[in-house]
């Protein structure tokens, strides 16, 4: 399982702010798991549609969209920070 | 006392500072930065804070880490508030203690610079016509910059 | 409330700043910097503060004027005691208030370096083996350096 | 008449914190004055031994050595300042 956290406007846009899927086969970093959230609807296809607004961090880390997720991993996906 | 709290109620500077220092003699200067909510035009009815919980204490404690090994700190502190507040209220209080002036101040304005690019909190306005996102600053991105070796 | 107080007695941080933003929603950032007798080995019984009670306020008014010019600030507050203090007492209190955190924290980085060089206050250190002037030092020279256009 | 003011080690030397002296024939700058004052007694001449070591304020500014002073100045002698 993969645990999904969305958080500000990409919480909005795909309607949820937590969920579990399966690891899809085949789906090995960030990037290709986004592609798969993308055409899950029209939602998360809004959601996902410029990654270069999105920060993504695995197990409550920073990373690249080309970084390795493996089953049990804590995936975020949110804004640019706006805090302090 | 932790380095990190990230609470919804309101913070006492002179008590978190009191803490710090109490039964301390080796501390000759304390630099506190506030961040609180702006409304220049009578027009912003709250703000609310979201936050990432599980990440935003560790990125926190891995800011105030990096500060230490930059720094002769007596002292450093970061609280953070979430939820709904009302303009004028505390957001931030960030304090640094140090020997001398030059390693509090650097510090203090050091750790606003990456907790506002790094901590996962994320600002939304509400006014009369709505709740709005708040958009990165492209400044703040640029003010780490400064920090680079 | 004047902008520069010389006093004999302490300062309440929070009771400044809550003076300073009373009513006002155009303040987003908030730095403060305590200046506080140490003692690193143990040796320090007091130290006393002179200082030129003609000359204080008018240098620290010029100063205070001087970052209003270079800075945009909604306010500004200076308090310096005099006369004998304990290790870990307070001695000085600089606020600095705007609507972003670069002003707030250069102005008060810059208040404080030109009354470490100008402000004529003068610091004497007692311990077991007699009364001391402190030397001033080069690197409080240097610092103003960083502040030349 | 001149107000002359000592603060910290320059006080201590001279032994006085506070004097008025009567504007000296001939005495138009701080440095003249300072050769005056030198003269008066050994105390004085080790205050002022180290002009390098000693700031001057004409009617509460800062000024150089070289700068005028003229009947009814407060002239103060200090050493670089210390506090903060």
């Amino acid at each position: 399982m993969l645990q999904l956290l969305y958080f500000s406007w990409v919480r909005e846009r795909t309607g949820t702010s937590e969920e579990q899927i399966t690891l899809p086969d085949g789906i090995a970093t960030v990037s290709t798991l986004v592609g798969h959230l993308r055409a899950k609807n029209d939602r998360y296809a809004a959601a996902f549609e410029d990654m270069k607004q999105i920060r993504i961090a695995v197990n409550q880390r920073y990373v690249d969209p080309d970084a390795a997720i493996k089953d049990g991993d804590e995936i975020a996906f949110f804004p640019p920070v706006t805090g302090g | 006392m932790p380095a990190v709290s990230v609470q919804k109620q309101d913070f006492d500077i002179a008590a978190e500072i009191a803490n710090l220092k109490q039964g301390r003699l080796d501390i000759g200067a304390i630099v506190t930065f506030t961040g609180t909510v702006r409304d220049m035009d009578g027009s912003l009815k709250s703000m609310t804070l979201e936050h990432y919980a599980g990440m935003t204490d560790n990125e926190l404690d891995a800011i105030i880490a990096e500060a230490y090994g930059r720094w002769p700190l007596q002292a450093c502190r970061i609280i953070h508030r979430y939820g709904r507040l009302k303009p004028g209220d505390n957001i931030v209080l960030v304090i640094t203690m140090s020997a001398h002036r030059q390693a509090a101040f650097q510090a203090a304005d050091f750790l606003m610079d990456f907790l506002k690019s790094r901590a996962p909190f994320w600002k939304s306005e509400e006014t009369d016509a709505g709740a709005n996102w708040i958009d990165a600053r492209e400044s703040d991105a640029e003010a780490l910059n400064r920090w680079q070796d």
